[in-house]
């Protein structure tokens, strides 16, 4: 029994965001802001909601996700999948994130942001009898709240004792130095636990995973955007004028996330686990780019601001496209095989072409290679970082060279993640019966990620036009702006301080190349002959080469967990071999240790339970102990008003 | 003329007397529904009418305030022990002679808590609220039950207790009241007490509040008090759970912030604020903590009530307008949600025959309605929007933190643990594989519904009456 | 009219000596006839106070006292230790020197609290007030610091003479009968449930089947 | 104006061709070094120009379960290379085509060919692809990083990340010996070392599975495609070596404006300097032997390190501190 009813959710959840996505263009483009305020939400205060060019930007990223995943959402097979429990939440899901774009008052944004959470929970928890769904939905809901509290303490910090809680009330009067720090150190631990900042980070991977498909597309390439655009919205809107410190915490802890997201990414064999840590690198890339716009605006360089501002939000834009085409992509592998780990997959290229085009161009974009969209604004976080050491301040001057290796280090890191993903998933022989079964994902589905697919590659072509498309924002946040289309040697030139000091040509490149590519093809095939045979595989002379011999993802892993693993993680290799003459196999064991898991998840939860035991013995006491109690309670209170005078 | 405030308490009380003589119990549980309602009508007629001040009755911004959830929330919880007690007995957990005399009590208990809301003499407030207090205590020990009578028991002496140090603390009252008043009834009125606070002696005035707080803090159920409150509602039948957590403890924090109004008016006086504060913390993170050990539902909702009024009488303790106001919509809102939240156990128990969490499992699976008012109502008692609650925590915490910012992470703390625990309970019994029997239940859902979506609206839309309303009432606490 | 004073001080002051004597006994027997004393002594206070004060209807009060706590709940307590069979010595949680010692304490945390109050009340009434503070934590201290329901019951009644006599010592009070007459429903109920549910030893289980086991929220 | 157009067009064209011829040659030569310095004949200088022309006419066989990505990688591999190699300065600075990426973009060129190199490599389904792609990308992550803090010592001595911008300052600027450079040409060579797969990090020669790298990534290919791919890391080699010499002797290189006559002296000067770099190359490889995978990261971590140094060094002597 499907209630048709519900069929309609993803047509027309799709046909609003089209229709949202154009209205945010039309006032990103010209810079416009409209606000309305209703009598609803908090008594004296009202619902205030504004549309200005930072949440027109958001909201066409935003909107762009939600037509993906509801074109998606179509394909669903609407016997087979949970349909009464995903589809009355989908809308709403995105509904409260559009609301937190535009909400203008303290109450107004978090009862949306937290509304987010609610529809993402109950999305995630849509699988209720998995119970590993269940603890990841418990433990993304409790975060969530654990961010919400310090969001709360941030505007309340923002508001002051008067509840001054609209936003303009708050620009009207800034807290004092000492307050400000305390509300962006609870903003940074409110959006980054959304985020999925280190260490606020452990329950992306479990969370996302858990949900469908489309849904955790939405979660990782859009929701993360809503907890970038609340720290964009405080920090650089709210704040006032930052302090030259304000940038270290972002910078360092963003720094630390891009690292360890990707080592955790590189280690894990579930496909949809390792595009959640990936989530939480881009995120610390991002957060290190506002990290740097707060220092260059705090030292008055508005040129390197604008760059950095620029590198994050078309870094937040990129994002929500690849990521969702890469999650996309695996719904369609978890739809075809209807398998996660890795290590089952292989040779689906051949089974689902369409498909591999598709996450081949996903993985080629989030390893931030030319000439796709990736690339634009790791290009600019980078030309942000060369320009660091030019601030003055000591802490960051000489951070600069250590964060350049560390995003470099997370470049590499992520090629290296997503050459073994792709290696492993699509390319080889199939490791699995059901990976040999698989058979492509229906039109719809796959028009979806042909159109992500397709941004992608206008995005990492056409960066200059959307560089000045943000320069309205640009302007309100941090008062620089890039330089014109002009200024370049052509009309596409991406530049980021000027043109004689860093330039990047993504339209000119990518023609050469295939101009090279062309010549070389034409040069080949007319020297050469055109003779080519299908042969087996080298493999050693082995007689009948089984899929098992090829590399699996943890072999893959090996080199990169041995270097890096042994200092992130403690990875231990052990292998036990038989004594001799025994004929039993050797034994060869991993052991990888999250220190970050233990120390910030299992110890407190552990203390929780530990003291709740403790306590526990005051329900099972004597009535003549509960006078007791009363009595030594009475005491205390007697004995401090016989003291105090 | 007959006034509102005489009908709000003439109504149950002659409603009681004619119970007594009704045997049966369908007739009961009807009649009781309409008592319920006039009362209901005659409550919002005194909220509407205009204010007054008697000898023996007052009527001001603040009292009416609690007046109107109680009417209101009784009304709802007769509708609802009819058909729970309805089908209990259907179930043989309850015999008919057992019942013979729940309408009258529940009459009377509803009648004597509005005494105690009405009075203008802390006399007559103090023996109104210790009869309320006695009446529960018998409906406790309804099921005969072993573990029935001996939570009676426990609640029975911890009670006498708590009454009689209220008692001394009316005394100390009365005496501090003397010399300025003189002898008799006007040393033991409200208005003229508190219009006199500042002539009072302090020291006598911090002597009586110290009684005053434990005895009526008691009633509370502040932490360290709190050992009856647990037991009386896991044992007791569900309506009487619902009528302890969302009248009862309000009732008594009533005359606590009525006395803490008392003392405020005398500035030497000790200030009643962070006692308070203190006690309201020790509620808040002691109960989230021992949400995690609980095997019995009802039993955690119970903690639950006592987790949040430490926060109502921490919002209190800070004072204020803005914490007033909060801590005035975070009551109101507790007591619908707690008591809306008991409604659905107690279907719930009835639908798995059990009131044991581990042993609900699956219940979006067999009962998908009950199901998802319950999981609604948790989740607005978490402080999850779009609900009321929310709305209340936003307040308090925000206003505490720009205040004391290092402060308010104590209570955020209490809150986070016991919402990690809540939720996870909630998980637990929603979802699943469902376990053991899956009884078909006539669950009544009129006055859960009701209160999920008068909490909702207070969430999304506070009438600007509404507000300025509890304004004036938070004006009045100082 | 100091002289009256001087009575209803050296009344209150027999009681405060009661109250220790509750603490020092030893058998459960003694303790119930220091508490019929005390009661005695109450009575006495309150018909002195009715008197000098010509407040008719606490008589009443002095009435109740004398009949109920002095006599008929004594030896009604009286049978019940001995046809149930409870036994002779009283089972203490804490010695009692200890006893005593907290017991002089609490008195003299008593005596500071009121001791504060600088204007308003006249000096006498505040002694009064005092000792009757004492007589209450005293009869708290007793509930807390011995075992077996009897002596407990004992405590709590000798915490509501504390009472009383406190009511008294607040002249003009209205409603100081009515709540003496509640009080005494209360104490009857108390001493009626000993009865009926048979509690011997622990004040703590309600003796159906020794209902310890059957605790509501099982470990 | 379209003149001018003209010749710097001609000019670009003519550099990416020499750059093509020129590569094999450069092979040819460190081979010979190596097997003169081992004192065996060794192959002739042009051996490696009849290789290429082999692979082409030979056939191409193709493994069965290889995909259209495959057959398709060489194509794109060397052109992304030649690009790459077309961006950096060799015979003049500020050739046209210098106005369209910085060296950022350079360092993700190479990284993109290397990525289609190391998918191509476990498209087979062999463990030989899988053994060389993992090690190459576990390389890589020891080299990016070395590289990024020699961009930004450049970038802080020279003020600009554009190739052509950091030699005209190199030319301009009196040669003054600057530690903080010394130190990044020693990381960059290690760097080059590393990206180009010579014999400390990977033997280019060797076909023995446990140590080969770049080769077992195209163990699988043959004829045509294996030509491409050969003649890709020639190219890269070249790229490399030309790298070094715009950054670190640029002497002779002929300014944006020179003429003719510039041109012909920088093409000299460069094709003298590289070959002297192929020399320098083969002398290195004989006299060390590979390493060990796993002692690779303390061997790039060398460069790193030498890149930070070099870095706190520019601070200092840049002042731009104060």
């Amino acid at each position: 029994m499907r209630r048709p009813a519900l069929a309609f959710v993803y047509p027309l959840s799709a046909l609003a965001a089209v229709v949202l996505g154009v209205v945010d263009l039309q006032v990103l483009l010209s810079g416009g802001e409209a606000a309305i305020h209703l009598p609803i939400g908090l008594p004296t205060i009202g619902f205030h909601l504004r549309q200005d060019t930072l949440s027109a930007f958001f909201g066409v990223v935003i909107n762009g996700g939600v037509v993906a995943a509801s074109l998606y959402g179509m394909g669903f097979d609407r016997a087979k999948e949970l349909t009464p429990r995903v589809e009355p939440l989908f809308p709403l899901f995105a509904a409260a994130m559009n609301l937190v774009l535009i909400a203008d008052d303290a109450y107004a944004f978090l009862f949306s942001w937290e509304l987010m959470s609610l529809a993402s929970w109950a999305l995630v928890v849509a699988r209720h009898t998995d119970p590993e769904c269940r603890r990841a939905a418990h433990l993304y809901l409790v975060m969530a709240a654990i961010g919400t509290v310090a969001l709360l303490f941030a505007f309340g910090g923002l508001a002051g004792p008067a509840g001054g809680y609209a936003f303009d009330t708050v620009r009207a009067h800034p807290p004092q130095p000492m307050v400000a720090a305390l509300v962006l150190m609870a903003a940074l631990v409110g959006c980054g636990s959304k985020g999925g900042l280190i260490p606020l980070h452990a329950w992306l991977p479990l969370a996302h995973p858990a949900a469908p498909s489309h849904v955790s597309a939405l979660m990782s390439g859009v929701m993360t955007k809503v907890a970038i655009y609340g720290f964009v919205r405080i920090a650089f809107d709210l704040l006032g004028p930052p302090d030259w410190w304000w940038a270290l915490p972002p910078i360092v802890l963003g720094a630390m996330t891009a690292v360890l997201g990707l080592l955790y990414a590189v280690l894990d064999r579930d496909l949809k686990r390792v595009l959640a840590y990936s989530t939480i690198e881009n995120v610390g890339l991002i957060f290190v780019a506002l990290g740097l716009a707060l220092a260059f605006r705090a030292n008055a360089q508005h040129a390197a601001a604008a760059v950095a501002m620029a590198a994050a939000l078309l870094h937040v834009l990129n994002h929500s496209w690849f990521k969702s085409l890469l999650f996309l992509g695996a719904g369609a592998i978890l739809h075809a095989t209807g398998r996660r780990d890795l290590d089952g997959l292989g040779g689906l290229i051949h089974r689902m072409p369409r498909t591999a085009a598709f996450f081949l161009v996903g993985a080629l974009a989030i390893s931030a290679l030319p000439p796709l969209n990736g690339f634009v604004s790791e290009w600019l976080l980078f030309q942000a970082v060369i320009a660091a050491p030019a601030l003055p301040q000591a802490a960051l001057h000489f951070a600069s060279p250590a964060i350049g290796a560390m995003l470099a280090l997370a470049a590499a890191l992520a090629a290296a993640c997503f050459v073994r993903v792709y290696g492993t998933a699509f390319l080889g022989r199939p490791r699995s019966a059901e990976a040999a079964g698989a058979h492509d994902v229906p039109l719809v589905q796959q028009a979806a990620m042909g159109g992500l697919a397709f941004l992608c590659i206008l995005g990492g072509l056409m960066g200059s036009v959307l560089a000045t498309a943000l320069a309205p924002v640009l302007d309100k946040l941090v008062g620089g702006a890039l330089p014109g289309p002009g200024s370049g040697p052509t009309p596409f030139s991406l530049i980021a301080f000027d043109p004689a000091r860093s330039i990047y040509d993504a339209p000119v490149i990518a023609l050469f190349v295939a101009i090279a590519s062309l010549t070389s093809l034409i040069v080949v095939h007319r020297l050469s002959a055109r003779r080519t045979r299908r042969g087996p595989a080298w493999d050693c002379g082995f007689p009948d080469p089984s899929p098992a011999t090829q590399y699996t993802a943890s072999s893959f892993a090996q080199p990169l967990r041995r270097v890096y693993g042994a200092a992130a993680f403690a990875a231990q290799e052990t292998v036990v071999m038989p004594p001799p003459g025994d004929i039993r196999p050797a034994r060869f064991s991993v052991v990888v240790v999250d220190h970050l898991w233990r120390a910030f998840y299992v110890a407190p939860g552990r203390m929780v339970i530990g003291l709740s035991e403790r306590l526990n013995v005051l329900q099972f006491l004597t009535i003549r102990r509960y006078l007791v109690l009363m009595f030594v309670t009475l005491v205390i209170l007697l004995s401090i008003a016989a003291v105090t005078t | 003329m007959i006034h509102a405030y005489q009908l709000v308490v003439l109504i149950p009380y002659a409603a009681a007397l004619i119970f007594v003589a009704v045997p049966g119990y369908r007739v009961g549980a009807a009649a009781n529904v309409v008592v319920s309602a006039a009362t209901f009508a005659a409550g919002l007629w005194l909220v509407v009418g205009e204010r007054s001040v008697g000898d023996y009755a007052i009527v001001d911004e603040f009292n009416i305030v609690f007046i109107a959830i109680n009417t209101l929330v009784g009304f709802t919880t007769a509708l609802f022990s009819a058909s729970y007690i309805g089908h209990e007995i259907e179930t043989g957990r309850l015999s008919p002679s057992f019942v013979r005399f729940y309408h009258a009590m529940f009459q009377a208990m509803m009648g004597s808590m509005n005494v105690a809301l009405i009075a203008n003499n802390i006399g007559v407030m103090w023996v109104g609220l210790e009869l309320a207090t006695l009446i529960t205590v018998v409906m406790v020990g309804l099921y005969r039950t072993p573990q029935a009578i001996e939570a009676a028991w426990k609640y029975f002496i911890l009670a006498s207790v708590g009454i009689s140090l209220a008692f001394f603390g009316t005394i100390l009252i009365y005496l501090a009241g003397q010399p300025a008043l003189g002898e008799g009834v006007p040393a033991m009125t409200w208005s003229l007490l508190q219009a006199a606070a500042a002539r009072m002696d302090p020291a006598i005035l911090d002597l009586a509040f110290i009684f005053l707080l434990i005895g009526y803090g008691t009633k509370v159920g502040l932490a360290p008090l709190h050992a009856w409150l647990p037991d009386a509602h896991a044992e007791g039948p569900t309506p009487i759970s619902a009528v302890l957590s969302g009248l009862l403890l309000n009732v008594a924090l009533y005359a606590l912030l009525r006395f803490k109004m008392l003392v405020a008016g005398q500035p030497a006086a000790l200030d009643p604020g962070p006692v308070m504060v203190v006690m309201g913390l020790v509620s808040l993170i002691f109960a989230a903590f021992m949400l995690y050990q609980r095997r019995d539902i009802k039993r955690l909702f119970a903690y639950s009530s006592i987790e949040h009024m430490g926060l109502i009488v921490f919002a209190f303790g800070m004072g204020g307008p803005l914490a007033n106001f909060a801590g005035l919509l975070h009551m109101a809102m507790h007591s619908l949600t707690k008591s809306g939240i008991f409604f659905a156990v107690g279907h719930i128990a009835q639908a798995k025959g059990t009131q044991r969490i581990a042993e609900i499992r699956g219940l979006s699976v067999t009962h998908p309605r009950l199901a998802v008012v319950f999981a609604l109502a948790v989740l607005a008692i978490c402080g999850l929007p779009p609900f009321g609650v929310f709305t209340s925590e936003f307040l308090i915490l925000t206003t505490t933190f720009a205040r004391e910012p290092w402060l308010a992470l104590l209570p955020a703390f209490g809150l986070l643990i016991g919402f990690g625990a809540l939720l996870m309970r909630l998980q637990d019994t929603m979802f699943g594989e469902p376990v053991g029997p899956a009884h078909h239940v006539n669950a009544s859902s009129v006055p859960m519904m009701l209160h999920l979506l008068l909490v909702l609206a207070a969430g999304i839309f506070l009438p600007p009456v509404l507000v300025a309303w509890f304004q004036r009432a938070a004006e009045l606490l100082g | 009219m100091s002289q009256a004073y001087e009575i209803s001080h050296l009344l209150a002051g027999v009681m405060l000596v009661t109250s220790f004597a509750l603490l020092y006994q030893e058998r459960v027997a003694a303790v119930l006839n220091a508490f019929a004393a005390q009661s005695i002594t109450l009575a006495l206070a309150v018909a002195w106070a009715a008197w000098s004060d010509n407040r008719p209807d606490l008589f009443i009060t002095a009435l109740i006292a004398l009949t109920l706590k002095g006599i008929v709940i004594p030896v009604a307590l009286h049978r019940t230790v001995a046809r149930l069979g409870i036994h002779r010595e009283v089972e203490k949680v804490v010695g009692v020197g200890a006893a005593l010692m907290v017991g002089l304490a609490l008195t003299g945390l008593a005596q500071a609290l009121v001791l504060k109050v600088a204007t308003g009340m006249a000096s006498h009434a505040r002694e009064d007030l005092a000792l009757a503070l004492a007589i209450i934590l005293l009869g708290f201290l007793m509930m807390i610091v011995r075992r077996n329901a009897v002596t407990q019951v004992v405590g709590f009644m000798s915490m509501e003479n504390g009472l009383i006599l406190a009511a008294t010592g607040a002249r003009g009070m209205p409603l100081v009968v009515e709540v003496s007459v509640a009080f005494s429903v209360l104490i009857s109920l108390f001493v009626f449930a000993v009865f009926v549910f048979r509690i011997r030893e622990r004040f703590d289980t309600v003796d159906l089947e020794a209902l310890d086991r059957m605790r509501g929220d099982g470990r | 104006m379209t003149r001018d157009l003209v010749v710097q067009f001609l000019a670009q064209g003519a550099q990416m061709a020499f750059v093509l011829l020129i590569a094999p040659l450069a092979v040819g030569v460190v081979r010979r070094v190596k097997a003169r310095l081992m004192r065996r004949q060794g192959p002739p200088l042009l051996q490696a120009y009849l290789d290429l022309a082999k692979l082409l006419r030979k056939e191409s066989v193709i493994a069965e379960s290889a995909s259209w990505l495959f057959r398709s990688a060489p194509y794109l591999i060397f052109a992304l290379t030649w690009v790459a190699a077309a961006l950096v300065p060799s015979f003049a600075s500020g050739l046209m085509f210098n106005w369209a990426a910085d060296v950022v973009a350079l360092v993700a060129l190479l990284g993109a060919a290397r990525a289609l190199l190391a998918l191509a490599g476990m498209d087979v389904g062999t463990s030989f692809g899988g053994i060389g792609s993992s090690r190459e990308m576990m390389i890589a992550t020891l080299a990016e990083p070395a590289m990024m803090l020699i961009v930004l010592t450049l970038a802080i001595a020279a003020g600009t990340t554009r190739l052509a911008g950091v030699a005209d300052f190199f030319i301009a600027e009196p040669f003054g010996v600057r530690v903080s450079l010394a130190l990044s040409l020693i990381s960059l060579v290690i760097v080059a070392l590393a990206e180009n797969a010579r014999i400390p990090v990977d033997n280019p020669a060797t076909h023995l599975e446990l140590t080969m790298v770049h080769e077992a990534m195209v163990v699988e290919y043959s004829g045509r495609h294996l030509a491409l791919i050969e003649a890709a890391s020639h190219l890269k080699l070249v790229l490399y070596l030309s790298l070094l010499i715009c950054l670190f002797a640029p002497f002779g290189m002929a300014p944006a404006t020179a003429g003719l006559s510039g041109w012909a002296i920088g093409l000299a000067a460069w094709i003298a300097k590289l070959l002297a770099g192929a020399v320098l190359l083969g002398v290195w490889e004989v006299s060390i032997a590979k390493m060990r995978v796993f002692r690779l990261p303390d061997f790039v971590g060398v460069a790193f390190v030498f890149g930070f140094i070099a870095i706190l060094l520019a601070f200092l002597t840049r002042g731009v501190f104060a």
